[in-house]
């Protein structure tokens, strides 16, 4: 027998059990995927398939075989010789798994003298994963390597090892999209070339949906469904994914169209046992045979996974049987809601509008901001930026990771220092500095931080904190009624952050936010720390909050499906300048600015090339680069039209297009 | 480079600082340094003639220019209780105190480092309270009481040390480090548990860390992980802790060095304070400032060139 | 040795007061060779004979330079450099005829001009010399005369039968130095004591080797003497225990006495005249009234504080100045000792409440006195003072060691009463800080240093020792005993000294 | 990321540590309380008769070369020791507070300068500074108190300083600014409470080295009045006779070791659980 086969697996942390009697099998050469919530123990399966338990857990049950070895029945000696011979895991975050005062370079090479092998191979394999000048690479540090480069260097490291077995814990969470799709590409290509068992752990839907065969999901500790990916991720059995998917925003579906609807409650922690199944108190079918008993495991018929017509199917391995199991009472009852992007099936109740372009009534604008430049030392990080909001809308700010969106947003809001430009608000100059802001302008304009558990003054409690904005920006409501309009329950008002899960923090912040009854509200990535279902109901917030007042938002997010989402227009900053703004749907379909193409994912980056500084910043990249001309005169600002601006050298036929909704699964 | 340049700038500015506060405080004290030096018995006159014979007669800015010009130019002027050049003593003294310093160092580093990286290693198992608690009960009884149990023990009854940190003229390097076992012995007993701490805790963090989790899954031992990555990152972590530590050991030199009678610079600052001797004073604070910011500095440079995510952190 | 007595102190006669040392050299013939470890607390100044008050300034100029007369360890004079002296003219000529054949270790011969310029430098006034207090009124600068190449004649200012002590040991700074020493002894230190000083370092000690021109042949036995410096009382203790050093210069009672017989450790001990001066300001409140110094007096549990602080070797005080080691001691006079009814009864219901004020050598007194005082229902504050405080400020008008109201001063042994009296209690004298004034008492004590027969001494003594015993302008609870710790398994000869002093002439191995 | 619940074991260890810790500081609190109450002999009481007497019989822990009962200066010498250190602790930590906060919130020149006399401070010899005061004032606990205090208050600013530098990067300082709070009032209301866990985890590390350095002091004759049974005077009074009566310099030395283990030990717990949460 060869591949992974993980038997009636369970591992308690302080006796209290994290997974429990979780059992599936990985034929050579196949990726399976395991997926949930966080804190469902994803991590802790991931760990345990190479022997490995955090402190305080143990392996309380079960066997772990690989290629016919019983890994848990091995002598220590034993198991760090078949660690060193077959095993290779890629944790989540790169830079932790790298050991920060240790030459990457050196660090590989210890990788390869594991495996009997040495120095010579480095470059060698620095080049396999596509990273520039192995050479140079090799002889820095952690720190001076980008996060996509610090993962690569990490998957380097298990390419090293010719693994029997690839554990991949959730290895693009925190990446660029850009980034992630060069290491997920990466993944695909090696996972033919080892032949190797690989368990993928994400908690992105799209992404398992995209590489793996099979998909596992834990919910509780529990494996819940199992089955064929396609399958799985189409047409769940279990109300579970089924919910999960409806919490995940994808590109092509707005507010408007498809409303998020997030799971209520959380999952149960360890230890916090349930007669039942562990999802009925979340579950909108279960019933009272859902409350007093546990499902077991139970086969769903193959034929529903096949019945999904027009999508193609990824190859499944020869020998692995297309088995879906579930563990539910209900299996299948629970549906995806709507599992066609267009039309819309079933609109909800609040809204009518049924076109793919939001109707925004025409408004005047709120917010300009004109030629605004930020500086840190030397960087220029916001360049010449001009972005107009209007009344009521929502525009969503997109780029890469350090092209000057958290330093704009601050800006707006009066936390980013003073530098060149103007911004406008009501068609009054508001002051760089919020301090010399008077009192209304400070009341029209305020922020959701990215992180929710800085954003909250630990010592004060959320009544304290309500009460203060409130207080001083003049609004008129009690903290329980912002309270309660956030969503938050009464009794976490007495509550300091600590007490409050991540959800409840950006709650709370946007409680808080909406206090003075502001204008505009700036949210700098308000949902990226928060797990999948957690980020629906923040969405579902932020887009009620939207409609009950009106409040426009500058609204920051580098995962393109949720600001498609959310927002009804789109601006995309590429190093510090504003290269395109315009209707969401335009700005994400096309035709438009190359580098909008390449973040949606149409277009791969084209071979680097020299740009002067007078040139179009993006030309260095562009694969449609103009020679002569991108490199050296600043782009012109085209206007396609419905108020969507390209800055780019392109003639506007020319522009790309999103062909089709190719990623989306 | 420009972090080194702004705290080298401190550097004289600070000392300046110093010697102003010094001379100030020094006038402030009762006591005359002309009646120390000749006694009680001696008769007024004496006194007076011995005062501005001292020049202790001219007001207090014209004696401290006059100081600054001097120390400035290498002139340091005599001790004027002990009639010797002040540059020799005082420069003697710290040679004294360092050597003794030095070794000390030199024993703590390993022993601290070693004691820190075991509890750590088994952190929250008894082998780790038994460091932890003992460094911290040795750390916190007084050099004086340590030191006299190891002279009574090692001097008195075993005889395999010497009592005494100073070794007679012309003895080897093996004879002067024996002599000066005891002294730095009890000065590593009073740090240790500190810099164990700190060490402990960088390690319990390294051990923890997921690079030292996925070095494991490479299979690699625990004691491999340990040389390679926790000894490292944890010791990293420790020397800021360190550089306090050496200030700490200049600190205790005072009181060791009286017990273990070492001629070094600690005593020679006290008694050169209770004497009022004020070129000596002088000297001793400067050179004892000077070289405790120069160990502060050096710790953090050595924080910086060991961390490459400082060292390097423009780079990226 | 031999040589001329001085009438009234009684000769030289025969055998020394044996120390435990001194008799076991006297069984076997002394070995020669070996070199003397020995430990001292660092001197606090730079060493010179004309201006050093400390104990190790003093031995080290004591093993290398000489006495005219020595002050032996029973307070009597012998002859060291000066083979006799005489008093002419009623006491106030002093006649002394010097040793022959002494010659400084650099080779110049000893004459009356080398110890006219002596003591010539200590009396010039602009010296900075300490003996000037002690020949104050005695001896003027211009009082030393040369009759010859070897008799040096003193002519004083006033009759003073004791006048041999002040050029004896007993005044220490009085070595015979060469005419041009200027002030730098370590670096030339050149004498006529047996001993030649090798190396001296302020910071860590000094070495001396034998003095192969030392006038008293056969000695010193030793080849040599090496002395450490201990800052620090205790690394001096276990230096000695540990065998590190041979010998202490500096014996603290309260701390070797515990060591008595412990190991190879000796402590020779001996009755001294030193004493701590509880001194009470007679002019001011609380101790104007006599009563309240005599309540205070009866409230000290005398053998108690020898016993804590002497570890019981010294002599109790009977509140006069006369040690019982002086010959002029009156025996009269009924020791004082604790009275609570007395106290009591000269208190009469009044709170008595003062502030003590001392430096850190007499703490332990002071805690003593403290503690002791208060269970006779006397409060007593301690104000402890930096030694430079205690005794810096102005002689004349404010430094606390003579101003304040009640105070503890430190006093080395004396060799004679008179330095004592004529400085502390008479009235107007320098360290006179309980500001006494008793007319009878002066002309009592000009009487007693001027007396020429025992008798009239004897008698001028007993009315100086009542007038102090009942006035008590300061209260002397114990004289001192002195001790000198070492290690007698390997060197004879070590004796204590009333002032401490070091005579390691006659030192020697144990065989 | 999620929190990760800390394992279980960690928080106990934090709990037992904090026990043990708080219940050693309490005894020694109680002690100095109510030693008038414990003590079998008046701890100043001398007794000539009685010097140096091995632990037994009528002294339990013997008696030092006043004749004076060591088990009772040991009880009562926990009063001193707990009044100079806590006084020493306040003061250094609110003045070093203040400072700290200052610089950390207006950064800049101010800061700049306010980091070079600390600086300074630290730099200039403690012992100099001690000997000038106590020869002005005399040997007194408030002099021990003002100069173990100024010789902490670098070190507490220090701490201070970055723990503001830190808290004020985060988000909620910048929607206290949003409301429109200015820099003092922003640091008072806002960042305080944030650093309160920093100054009290400093506030029990210098509560620990207040013990020590007021032994220390007393060491060099620079520290409580004489005679006062303070542990660190007791220490350095009996120290010559260490190999002779033991047991009057170990009582003190233990009983400061325990003390300053048992701060150290609800220090370490202390952060640990702010660690934690
Ligand atoms: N070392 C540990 N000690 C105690 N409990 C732990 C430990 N590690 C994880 N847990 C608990 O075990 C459960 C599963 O954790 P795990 O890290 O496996 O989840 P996950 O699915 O990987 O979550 P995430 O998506 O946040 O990474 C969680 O409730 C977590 O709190
Ligand atoms: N406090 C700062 N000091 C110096 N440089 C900064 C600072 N903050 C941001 N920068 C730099 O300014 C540029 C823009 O940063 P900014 O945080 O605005 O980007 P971003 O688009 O929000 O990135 P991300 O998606 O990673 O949050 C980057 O190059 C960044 O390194
Ligand atoms: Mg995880
Ligand atoms: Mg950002
Ligand atoms: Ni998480």
């Amino acid at each position: 027998m060869t591949g992974l086969r993980i038997e009636d697996l369970s591992v308690a942390y302080a006796g209290k059990a994290a997974v429990r009697g979780v059992s599936f099998t990985v034929a050579p050469g196949q990726t399976y995927g395991l997926v949930g919530e966080s804190g469902c123990g994803k991590t802790t399966v991931g760990r345990a398939l190479g022997g490995q338990v955090a402190r305080g857990g143990a392996i309380t049950s079960g066997r772990i075989v690989v290629d016919g070895v019983d890994v848990l029945g091995l002598p220590p000696a034993g198991l760090r010789r078949w660690r060193a011979a077959a095993l290779a895991v890629v944790h989540q975050e790169a830079s932790a798994s790298l050991d920060p005062t240790m030459r990457v370079g050196t660090q590989l090479t210890q990788a390869l003298r594991a495996r009997g092998r040495d120095r010579r191979e480095v470059p060698e394999l620095l080049e396999r994963v596509r990273l520039p000048d192995p050479r140079a690479i090799a002889r820095r540090y952690p720190h001076q390597l980008s996060g996509g480069q610090q993962q690569r260097v990490v998957i380097a490291a298990a390419l090293a090892a010719r693994p029997r077995l690839l554990v991949l814990d959730e290895p693009t969470t925190g990446l660029d999209a850009t980034v992630e799709r060069e290491i997920l590409e990466l993944i695909g290509e090696l996972r033919a070339e080892l032949a190797a068992a690989v368990v993928l752990i994400s908690h992105d839907l799209d992404l398992v949906g995209r590489l793996c065969d099979r998909v596992g999901v834990l919910y509780a500790g529990r494996l819940v469904e199992e089955g064929p990916a396609a399958t799985v991720l189409r047409e769940p059995a279990h109300p579970y994914p089924a919910a999960l998917l409806a919490g995940t925003p994808r590109l092509g579906r707005t507010r408007r169209t498809h409303p998020l609807t997030p799971i209520p409650g959380h999952p149960p922690v360890p230890g916090e046992e349930l007669a039942g199944c562990s999802f009925a108190p979340r579950c909108p079918r279960a019933d009272a045979l859902c409350h007093a008993t546990a499902p077991a495991p139970s086969a769903v018929a193959v034929a529903v996974a096949v019945a999904v017509a027009g999508v193609p199917v990824p190859p499944v391995a020869s020998g692995v049987a297309a088995l879906h199991q579930v563990s539910c009472h209900h299996p299948g009852q629970a549906r995806r809601p709507e599992p066609r992007p267009q039309p819309p099936q079933r609109q909800p109740a609040e809204t009518e509008p049924t076109e793919t372009e939001p109707a925004v009534p025409e408004r005047g604008p709120l917010l300009e901001i004109r030629g605004l430049t930020r500086r840190y030392g030397r960087t220029v990080a916001v360049d010449g930026a001009d972005l107009v909001i209007r009344r009521g809308e929502v525009v969503g700010l997109v780029g890469e990771s350090g092209s000057g969106k958290t330093t704009l947003a601050r800006a707006v809001a009066g936390l980013a220092g003073r530098g060149p430009g103007t911004i406008t608000l009501h068609g009054r100059p508001l002051h760089p500095s919020v301090t010399r802001r008077d009192p209304g302008q400070r009341r029209a304009v305020q922020m959701v931080f990215q992180n929710p558990y800085a954003s909250l003054n630990p010592s004060h409690t959320v009544r304290v904190i309500l009460a203060k904005a409130a207080r001083s920006l003049g609004g008129t409501r009690d903290p329980a009624d912002l309270a309660r309009e956030a969503g938050l329950d009464a009794y976490i008002l007495d509550a300091r952050p600590d007490r409050l899960s991540g959800g409840q923090r950006q709650r709370a912040a946007i409680a808080r936010a909406f206090a003075g009854e502001p204008d505009l509200v700036v949210c700098d990535e308000p949902v990226s720390a928060l797990d999948v279902s957690v980020q629906a109901g923040v969405l579902r917030l932020l887009d009620d909050r939207q409609r009950a007042g009106g409040t426009s938002y500058l609204f920051i997010s580098h995962d393109l499906a949720v600001v498609g989402y959310l927002a009804d227009r789109i601006a995309v900053m590429y190093q510090g300048r504003i290269v395109e703004q315009g209707p969401a749907g335009q700005v994400l379909h096309g035709p438009h600015h190359p580098y909008t193409a390449l973040l949606v994912g149409s277009r791969r980056p084209g071979a680097p090339g020299r740009v002067s500084a007078t040139g179009c910043p993006f030309a260095g990249t562009c694969p449609s680069r103009v020679g002569g001309l991108c490199d050296t005169s600043a782009p012109p600002a085209r206007d396609l039209g419905q108020g969507h601006v390209v800055r780019c050298h392109l003639d506007p036929e020319r522009l790309p297009r999103r062909a089709g909704n190719s990623t989306s699964p | 480079m420009r972090f080194l340049l702004r705290r080298l700038v401190a550097v004289p500015l600070t000392l300046l600082g110093v010697s102003v506060l010094v001379f100030v405080t020094t006038e402030l004290v009762p006591g005359d340094v002309a009646r120390t030096i000749l006694g009680r018995e001696a008769s007024a006159e004496s006194v007076a003639r011995l005062r501005s014979q001292l020049g202790l007669d001219a007001p207090l800015p014209e004696r401290y220019a006059d100081w600054l010009g001097g120390f400035l130019t290498g002139r340091w002027g005599e001790s004027y209780t002990l009639g010797v050049p002040v540059r020799d003593l005082v420069l003697d003294r710290l040679a004294a105190s360092m050597l003794l310093a030095a070794l000390a160092f030199a024993l703590l580093v390993p022993v601290a480092v070693g004691l820190g990286l075991v509890a750590g290693v088994n952190h929250d198992r008894p082998l780790d309270r038994l460091v932890s608690v003992s460094g911290l009960a040795l750390g916190a009884t007084p050099e004086f009481v340590t030191g006299v149990v190891l002279l009574v023990v090692f001097a008195v009854r075993l005889r395999w040390f010497p009592s005494s940190a100073q070794a007679p003229d012309g003895s080897s390097l093996l004879v002067r480090l024996g002599h000066l076992a005891l002294p730095a012995l009890s000065l590593v007993l009073l740090c240790t548990g500190y810099v164990a701490r700190h060490v402990r805790a960088g390690a319990v963090v390294a051990i923890e860390s997921a690079y030292a989790g996925a070095a494991e899954l490479r299979g690699l031992t625990r004691w491999q992980v340990v040389r390679r990555h926790v000894l490292r990152n944890s010791t990293i972590a420790a020397t800021s802790a360190l550089g306090v530590q050496l200030q700490f050991l200049l600190g205790g030199l005072v009181t060791v060095e009286l017990l273990f009678n070492h001629p070094g610079i600690g005593a020679l600052l006290l008694s050169s304070a209770v004497d009022k001797d004020l070129p000596t004073l002088q000297a001793t604070a400067m050179v004892l400032g000077l070289l405790y910011m120069v160990i502060v500095l050096a710790a953090d440079v050595a924080y910086r060139v060991l961390d490459p995510r400082i060292r390097l952190g423009a780079a990226s | 040795g031999a040589g001329g007595g001085a009438p009234l102190t009684g000769a030289d006669s025969g055998a020394p007061q044996a120390g435990a040392g001194a008799n076991a050299a006297a069984s076997a013939p002394p070995r020669r060779g070996g070199t003397l470890r020995a430990g001292s607390p660092p001197p606090p100044t730079a060493v010179d004979p004309v201006t050093m008050y400390d104990g190790s300034a003093i031995a080290i100029v004591q093993l290398v330079a000489d006495y005219l007369i020595w002050l032996d360890r029973d307070f009597t004079l012998k002859p060291r450099l000066a083979e006799k002296w005489e008093s002419e003219d009623g006491g106030k000529r002093w006649v002394f005829t010097l040793r022959k054949g002494v010659t400084f270790s650099d080779g110049t011969p000893l004459d009356a001009e080398i110890v006219k310029a002596s003591f010539d430098r200590l009396l010039d006034p602009k010296s900075k010399s300490a003996a000037l207090s002690a020949f104050d009124t005695v001896l003027a600068k211009g009082g030393v005369g040369v009759r010859d190449a070897a008799t040096v004649v003193f002519t004083l200012e006033r009759a003073f039968s004791d006048f041999p002590y002040l050029v004896s040991a007993g005044n220490y700074n009085a070595v015979i130095l060469k005419k041009d020493y200027a002030g730098d002894f370590t670096k030339k230190p050149i004498g006529t004591g047996p001993f030649l000083l090798e190396s001296y370092d302020a910071s860590s000690g000094a070495t001396f080797t034998r003095n192969p021109k030392y006038w008293e042949p056969g000695k010193p036995y030793l080849d040599g003497v090496k002395i450490t410096f201990y800052a620090d009382d205790q690394a001096d203790l276990l230096a000695l225990q540990s065998g590190e050093i041979d010998a202490q210069i500096l014996s603290r009672p309260q701390l070797v006495g515990p060591l008595k017989g412990l190991g190879d450790i000796t402590v020779d001990q001996v009755q001294g005249t030193g004493l701590t001066a509880f001194t009470l300001r007679t002019d001011r409140p609380p101790f104007d009234r006599k009563e309240a110094r005599q309540a205070v007096a009866y409230a000290l549990d005398r053998p108690g504080v020898n016993a804590t602080i002497y570890d019981g070797i010294g002599a109790l005080g009977n509140d006069h100045l006369f040690a019982p080691l002086f010959p002029a001691a009156p025996d009269g006079i009924a020791q004082r000792a604790k009275d609570p009814a007395k106290v009591a009864e000269l208190l009469g219901g009044q709170p008595l409440k003062f502030t003590l004020t001392y430096d850190p050598p007499s703490k332990d007194y002071a805690l003593t006195v403290q503690n002791q005082l208060k269970q006779a229902g006397i409060q007593v504050e301690l104000d402890q003072r930096t030694s430079a405080d205690f005794y810096g400020g102005d002689q004349e008008k404010d430094t606390p060691w003579l101003f304040s109201t009640a105070n503890l001063v430190g006093w080395a042994g004396r060799a004679t009463p008179s330095q004592f009296i004529i400085p502390m209690v008479k009235g107007g004298g320098v360290w006179n800080g309980s500001k006494y004034a008793n007319p009878a008492l002066d002309a009592a004590a000009d009487a007693y240093d001027a007396a020429q027969t025992p008798g009239e001494r004897a008698a001028q003594a007993e009315i100086i020792a009542k007038a102090l015993h009942e006035d008590i302008p300061v209260i002397v609870a114990v004289w001192s005993g002195t001790v000198r710790a070492y290690n007698g398994r390997k060197f004879t000869g070590i004796q204590a000294h009333p002032s401490s002093y070091v005579d390691f002439s006659s030192v020697s191995q144990v065989v | 990321m999620t929190a990760i619940a800390l394992p279980f074991t960690r928080r106990h260890r934090h709990r037992t540590a904090l026990g043990i810790g708080a219940g050693i500081v309490l005894a020694w609190a109680v002690v100095a309380v109510l030693w008038p109450q414990l003590v079998p002999y008046e701890p100043d009481l001398q007794d000539p008769a009685a010097r140096f007497l091995p632990p037994g019989g009528a002294h339990w822990l013997g008696t030092d070369q006043f004749g004076r009962d060591t088990f009772s200066r040991l009880l009562a010498g926990a009063r001193p020791v707990l009044l100079v250190a806590p006084a020493a602790t306040v003061l250094a930590v609110v003045a070093g507070t203040l400072v700290g906060l200052a610089a950390g919130t207006y950064g800049g020149l101010l800061d700049e300068i306010v980091m070079r006399v600390l600086d300074a401070v630290v730099v200039f010899p403690s012992i100099i500074a001690t000997v000038l005061v106590v020869a002005l004032a005399g040997r007194s606990v408030t002099v021990m108190v003002l100069v173990i205090a100024a010789s902490f208050v670098p070190i507490v600013a220090r701490s201070v300083r970055a723990a503001t530098l830190v808290e004020r990067e985060k988000s909620y300082v910048e929607a206290a600014r949003l409301r429109g709070e200015r820099s003092w009032g922003l640091t008072v209301r806002e960042i305080l409470p944030n650093v309160a866990p920093t100054v009290l985890v400093e506030a029990t590390s210098r509560f620990g080295d207040a013990i020590f350095a007021a032994a220390t002091l007393s060491f060099l004759g620079l520290g409580q009045p004489p005679g006062s049974p303070d542990w660190g005077a007791s220490v350095s009074d009996n120290r010559l006779w260490l190999q002779l009566a033991p047991w009057t310099v170990l009582g003190p030395a233990l009983a400061i070791a325990s003390l300053v283990v048992g701060i150290a030990l609800v220090a370490d717990a202390l952060r640990g659980r702010w660690e934690a949460s």
